[in-house]
């Protein structure tokens, strides 16, 4: 009978699929076997190496994480450490999903919220403090960045690695190259702008535009930001989310001008051979910072820390800067940093973190207002 | 009685299934839509100000009212589409039937993500589309058409549920009684005239069902406007997923989640002035 | 000369529709081996670097096993649930069956982000840890309405007597559904195992709430954006995913080509098919 | 083996019909008592919607009754789910299994009962070679004609060898000529595997031509049990003498009663009747029935003294017989169907022609209120 025939192809099929991932991944469990370290740790690294020694302590440290940084390369020195302590990934695609994953009481030891989330976090008693004292790697972090993980005069966060988010424009295809964040308006873009879709980045943008400090708007400023958001829509072609999205974008030509790109997207079409010029504003680039915090609920805190120590490492911070062009908070790790990534992310330049706009954390009414303004605005055109 | 001990049996297990799974976690939402606060599952007070809020806005509104047109528009054309491919299948493909069927349906097996990745591809300024045309010499320059826009998202969109609702047209059609059919030509009635008065009719619980099977999803949809459709293709479901993703505001997110539910089901009831339920879908 | 034999307007309809379907596909495919990163117009230059990646990326081969686990797993479960219910709603008219009708097509009416949120709720409350079973029991709840219909639509087209006469012959009612009912349905079993396969396959909104450390690979795939670089590997993937399946369809449908050559031996009751 | 096959006591069914939350109940059988005699091929008969095919069922296990118990074979069955029970069915729509090839089919009882493999196959063999199938095993049911469907439902039915077969209407959609040789066949099968058959039918001819017993039925009673030939002479209602064959109903007055006959008059004139029934001297208004090929016709001159006079309204010629349209006295219509050419004193009558009736004293019933 013909279903049984094709019962048959089914069946045939999930054979073949199977025989195929059975082919490919004859060890397909990567998440159980911590990578052996095949080469010292850091051999160059200024820094005093840590212990080396392996513990022989063993358990489970469940991280809440981007994927990407799994790889371990990230993560050697606890895999030295802790040889048999086994470090599970669970994947973020969202930093709320940080929140709301520890709000409905997910299980983690470690997650990875940005600059903008972790404040409610600790508001909320979802993370604990970190003593930094525990962190072999702490006296080489950047001070400047150290400090935003403070609150109440104890870290609840490690920042790990930060980016610009700037002008990205192809200088093959526009006239006039910007100079400010109020040259988004100009006409001459009209219909080529990519807009990062969050309604943060959109106030950030507007209120620098304006001239405004983005973190202490008065409601009447609110309002203007608005106003100007809004007549930036005509000039806007798209709303991105993932920087995959944008990259494409750019890459094909539709986008002539990223109002908050990263760096990494920079990098990125550098490499693929676009004619592409990351713009340093007048009024100076945005940026984003991203870090490590302990849930309250871990029972894993030493391990946890001892996690964000390896991640702290030197090599690790190198690997992050060469590979994927982001910024790091590691002062140690910078003679490990190829000079053209350095010069690139403009790491030579001593002032580059005081003169860049990090985001701060916000109040939940300012998310919401933001996020009111941006909906409205989303959908105006 | 056997009878209901059979009934119960059956149903049961389904039924608690979709109770634990289902109403429970939608319960929650509803309790969740009369919470205080913007974050959270915390607090436990009983408010209704989200729902004010809701009243009150006019962009909301205006774009659930959009999403529902666009949904609806959405899901009369991919059934458009997808009627006759069903009816060839049905009356015309014979042996090849479940071939044909498989063919039609493993290009959903392929990521829906990466199909829309695709479709920037063939849509974008440097696109399949442009660089034909520009062949042609219908354009001069290029530019982006079509992408990024409101038609985009319902050309995108349409491409993917005309599978889906194939499946039940293609299934109501395969009940009909080819006698019927005979019987119709028998009376007299032209080939047109036996479609329109004998098929058609007969067909239609499967159009229902795969009406909804297309306008459901794209009401929720977020992923497809984002990524297709620029600057002007938001859609309701994007500002559901930013009150909850972005706003962190969950109880917002609720009630027009709430309120998204609420337009559906006006939609089914509209439906069944027509008959009952079971009677559409053909049970 | 060969006389050309033209299509019929039916069989062109398909197959422009099929050629749509496909050309996304086919794209992939062909940009599977291009060497850029950016998925994008002209294409620069062959390469097979995206295939060798991939088979060292033992996370997209893990979360790929897990998504196939997962979507076996839950439409295996969908379609039994809506047979069970698709019997029940149509071959007894008890009061119950409206609403359950009614609850069972409801998801269909839930965003899913919704419903995963509130599901990541529910299942901490009872302390269930997240997990990919955790993620698929949640797509039978969505591959449900699914199956109900599907399998309800193709059951009413039957004598609701068949399971009457088998229990007449010796059969009880559950030997009566498993030798008759199921059998006549499978048809229906089959799309609705095929539908509900290619939702929990996709289905990402739920599922990256639920799946906890066990990624799927829509899971996978949508964290991996932020790396414009991972994107050629992935779509390597797909095309790898889509070469096998047409494979195993066509070698299937020349199995059933052969079949139909050879005249089954061994005699008994075999199913054999006369030539009518 | 016990004298009866199938024992029905004291039976109700009531169902509640559920449409849309309303509920009323509908009375299919009330107080039925019927005995069906082993071995016979026993017929109810009666219009749909009379309650038979739920009779069936309730023998069947199919459904339960309201009060009362179904006996088969000496046992009681309340208990007993269709699948333990003696009886097997054929389907007025077949129900054949359309996945399975007829062989299959044929074979499902035994191969529920798990019987060894050749041994199923042995016996839907035999099955098939009853109805004269033989050859047909491959096919699919829908492969074949309806006479052929028939037979196959026939033979999967009779494979069990139950103690009893009930058949519901399985000749109802086959054409005319097909179904008359089906019934013979039927008939011949039955007098060959000697189990006892209950047929359920509203076509009174087929009931006549197969049955050893028919049981009458109408509104959930049954009317009137018999074997075709009483049924025929000696109606005792006017349903049964209505629905079996051809009557005419006269209303009339009871004028004596002498030993099995009984004179009725009717406007002065007096015949003869069977008294039957519960008739009294002077009972006024009862009905007497008549065959209508059992009233004679005759010339006002040579009839006897009794009998009654009448004009003739109409007269068809139908082949072999002759049907006069006869008016009485008093208004009342009676049918007469003479044989032509059977009598050769036998004159026609011409429409509008005064005659005089009558008929032998035994042909006319007087019936039961």
């Amino acid at each position: 009978m013909k279903t049984r025939k094709l019962w048959m192809s089914i069946c045939s099929l999930l054979v073949l699929a199977s025989m195929f991932l059975a082919a490919c991944a004859p060890v397909a469990t990567p998440t159980t076997a911590p990578a052996a370290p095949t080469e010292a740790p850091a051999a160059a690294a200024p820094t005093t190496a840590p212990a080396v020694s392996g513990s022989t302590q063993t358990g489970e440290l469940v991280l809440l994480d981007w994927s990407g940084y799994e790889l371990p390369e990230f993560w050697k020195q606890f895999a030295t450490q802790y040889p048999n302590v086994k470090v599970n990934y669970s994947f973020l695609s969202e930093s709320a999903e940080v929140y709301a994953k520890l709000q409905s009481g997910v299980n983690a030891d470690l997650v990875h919220p940005c600059s903008n989330y972790w404040k409610i976090m600790v508001d909320e008693g979802l993370v604990q403090p970190i003593d930094p004292a525990m962190l072999s790697h702490w006296k080489d972090i950047n001070p400047a960045l150290a400090k935003q993980g403070e609150f109440n005069g104890k870290q609840y966060w490690i920042p790990w690695e930060w980016g610009f988010e700037s002008i990205l424009v192809r200088s093959d295809l526009i006239k006039t190259v910007p100079t400010s964040w109020n040259d988004l308006w100009n006409p001459e873009y009209k219909g080529h702008i990519a807009l990062y879709d969050s309604g943060e980045s959109g106030h950030v943008i507007a209120a620098l535009a304006l001239g405004l400090d983005p973190w202490a708007t008065t409601p009447a400023q609110d309002e203007q930001i608005k106003q100007k958001l809004l007549e930036l829509m005509p000039n806007v072609l798209t709303i991105w989310s993932s920087q995959t999205d944008l990259d494409q974008q750019l890459a094909s030509g539709d986008v002539w001008v990223a109002a908050n790109a990263w760096n990494a997207s920079y990098i990125k079409l550098l490499g693929d051979g676009a004619k592409v010029e990351y713009i340093d504003p007048k009024e100076g680039r945005a940026g984003y910072l991203c870090g490590f915090a302990v849930p309250t609920k871990s029972k894993n805190y030493e391990l946890a820390v001892a996690m964000i120590d390896a991640y702290l490492a030197p090599d690790a911070q190198a690997y992050l800067a060469n590979e994927y062009g982001y910024g790091i908070v590691n002062n140690a790790a910078s003679a490990l940093v190829k000079p053209e990534t350095m010069k690139l992310l403009a790491l030579d330049d001593q002032n580059i973190i005081s003169r860049t706009i990090f985001y701060k954390f916000i109040s939940a009414a300012q998310r919401q207002a933001w996020t009111d303004v941006w909906s409205e605005v989303k959908t105006s055109k | 009685m056997k009878n209901s001990r059979r009934f119960l049996t059956l149903i049961g297990l389904p039924s608690i299934y979709l109770f634990l799974l289902f109403i429970l976690p939608v319960g929650l939402m509803v309790i969740f839509s009369f919470r205080e606060g913007t974050t959270g599952a915390a607090r436990d007070s009983f408010t209704l100000d989200h729902y004010i809020t809701f009243i009150n806005s006019r962009p909301f509104q205006r774009l659930l009212w959009q999403s529902a047109g666009i949904s609806f528009l959405v899901a009369v054309i991919a059934n458009s589409l997808a009627y006759p491919l069903a009816y060839y299948l049905a009356f015309q493909a014979g042996s090849q039937k479940n071939t044909l069927m498989m063919l039609l349906i493993i290009p959903t097996w392929t990521s829906y993500l990466l199909r829309i990745f695709a479709w920037k591809l063939i849509l974008g300024s440097t696109g399949l589309l442009n660089s034909v045309l520009l062949l042609l010499g219908v354009i001069e320059t290029l530019s982006p058409i079509l992408i990024y826009s409101r038609a985009a998202v319902m050309v995108t969109l349409i491409y993917v549920w005309i599978p889906f609702a194939m499946l039940p047209i293609f299934s109501s059609l395969e009940r009909i009684d080819r006698y019927l059919l005979e019987a119709a030509a028998d009376l007299g009635c032209t080939r047109l005239e036996a479609f329109l008065r004998i098929t058609l009719p007969l067909s239609l619980p499967g159009v229902v069902a795969g009406f909804f099977f297309a306008f459901i999803p794209t009401l929720g949809e977020f992923v497809t406007p984002l990524l297709v459709g620029g600057a002007q293709g938001s859609m309701y479901g994007n500002l559901i997923q930013d009150q909850f993703m972005r706003a962190l505001n969950w109880p917002m997110g609720s009630v027009m989640s709430l309120s998204m539910l609420l337009i559906v089901l006006v939609f089914m009831f509209l439906l069944t002035r027509l008959g009952p339920l079971s009677d559409l879908l053909g049970l | 000369m060969p006389k050309l034999k033209l299509p019929s307007p039916g069989a062109l309809y398909v197959g422009i529709i099929c050629a749509l379907l496909y050309l996304p596909i086919a794209l992939l495919i062909v940009f599977s081996f291009n060497d850029a990163a950016s998925l994008t117009f002209p294409f620069k230059g062959f390469t097979l670097q995206w295939y060798q990646q991939l088979g060292q990326s033992s996370e997209l081969l893990a979360s790929l096993r897990n998504s196939l686990v997962i979507a076996f797993g839950s439409s295996v479960l969908a379609t039994i649930l809506g047979t069970m219910g698709a019997i029940a709603i149509v071959r007894f008219n008890l009061p119950g069956r409206g609403i359950f009708l009614a609850v069972s097509t409801m998801p269909l009416v839930i965003p899913y982000v919704i419903l995963g949120v509130a599901l990541l709720i529910l299942l901490n409350q009872a302390g269930i840890p997240l997990s990919a079973p955790a993620a698929g029991f949640a797509h039978v709840i969505i591959s449900i309405p699914y199956a109900i219909l599907i399998i309800s639509s193709r059951l009413v087209g039957f004598p609701d007597n068949l399971e009457e006469a088998a229990m007449d012959l010796g059969a009880s009612y559950w030997e009566a559904l498993l030798k008759v009912t199921i059998p006549i349905v499978s048809p229906a079993l089959l799309a609705s195992f095929l539908l509900c396969f290619t939702i929990s396959f996709d289905e990402y909104s739920i599922a990256s709430f639920l799946v906890g450390t066990d990624t799927t690979l829509p899971v996978y795939m949508f964290s991996q954006l932020r790396f414009p670089t991972r994107l050629p590997m992935i779509i390597a993937m797909a095309a790898i995913i889509m070469t096998v399946t047409m494979l195993a369809m066509l070698i299937s449908e020349w199995l059933r080509r052969a079949g139909q050559h050879t005249s089954p031996t061994g005699g008994g009751i075999a199913s054999r098919k006369a030539k009518a | 083996m016990t004298e009866f096959a199938v024992e029905l006591r004291n039976v109700s069914k009531i169902f509640s019909s559920n449409t849309r939350g309303k509920v009323d109940p509908v009375t299919a059988i009330s107080g039925m008592n019927l005995a069906i005699p082993t071995g016979k091929f026993f017929t109810l008969l009666g219009s749909s919607g009379c309650g038979k095919t739920t009779t069936l069922r309730l023998i069947a296990g199919f459904e339960v009754p309201s009060t009362g118990d179904v006996l088969i074979q000496g046992r009681p069955m309340t208990e007993i789910p269709p699948n333990k029970r003696p009886v097997n069915t054929v389907f007025q729509n077949y129900a054949l299994f359309p996945h399975m090839n007829v062989l299959r089919n044929v074979a499902f009882g035994p191969a529920v009962r798990r019987l060894p493999k050749d041994e199923q196959e042995r016996l839907a063999r035999k099955a098939l070679a009853l109805v004269r199938l033989s050859e047909m095993g491959d096919r699919m049911p829908s492969q074949l004609s309806g006479g052929q469907q028939q037979r196959v439902a026939l033979a999967r039915a009779l494979v069990n060898k139950p103690a009893v077969l009930l058949l519901d209407e399985p000749l109802g959609a086959l054409d005319l000529k097909l179904r008359k040789a089906m019934q013979t066949e039927l008939k011949h099968i039955q007098e060959q595997v000697g189990i006892t058959f209950v047929y359920v039918t509203h076509d009174q001819e087929e009931a006549l031509t197969m049955s050893d017993i028919i049981a009458v039925m109408d509104k959930g009673v049954i009317q009137q049990v018999g074997d075709p030939a009483t049924l025929y002479k000696c109606p005792t209602n006017r349903f049964v003498a209505d629905f079996i064959g051809e009557s005419n109903f006269i209303t009339a007055t009871i004028v004596a009663i002498q030993g099995p006959h009984a004179a009725v008059s009717l406007e002065g004139e007096t015949v003869y009747v069977a008294a039957g029934g519960s008739g009294r001297a002077g009972a006024r208004g009862v009905v007497v029935t008549i065959r209508p090929e059992k009233v004679k016709i005759l010339e006002p001159v040579k009839a006897p003294a009794e009998g009654l006079s009448a004009v003739v309204r109409d007269v068809v010629f139908i082949g072999t017989d002759t049907r006069y349209v006869l008016s009485l006295r008093d208004g009342q219509n009676l049918v007469a169907r003479v044989p032509n050419g059977s009598d050769a004193n036998w004159r026609e009558f011409a429409r509008g022609e005064s005659v005089k009736v009558h008929w032998a004293g035994e042909d006319a019933r007087i019936l039961d209120e």
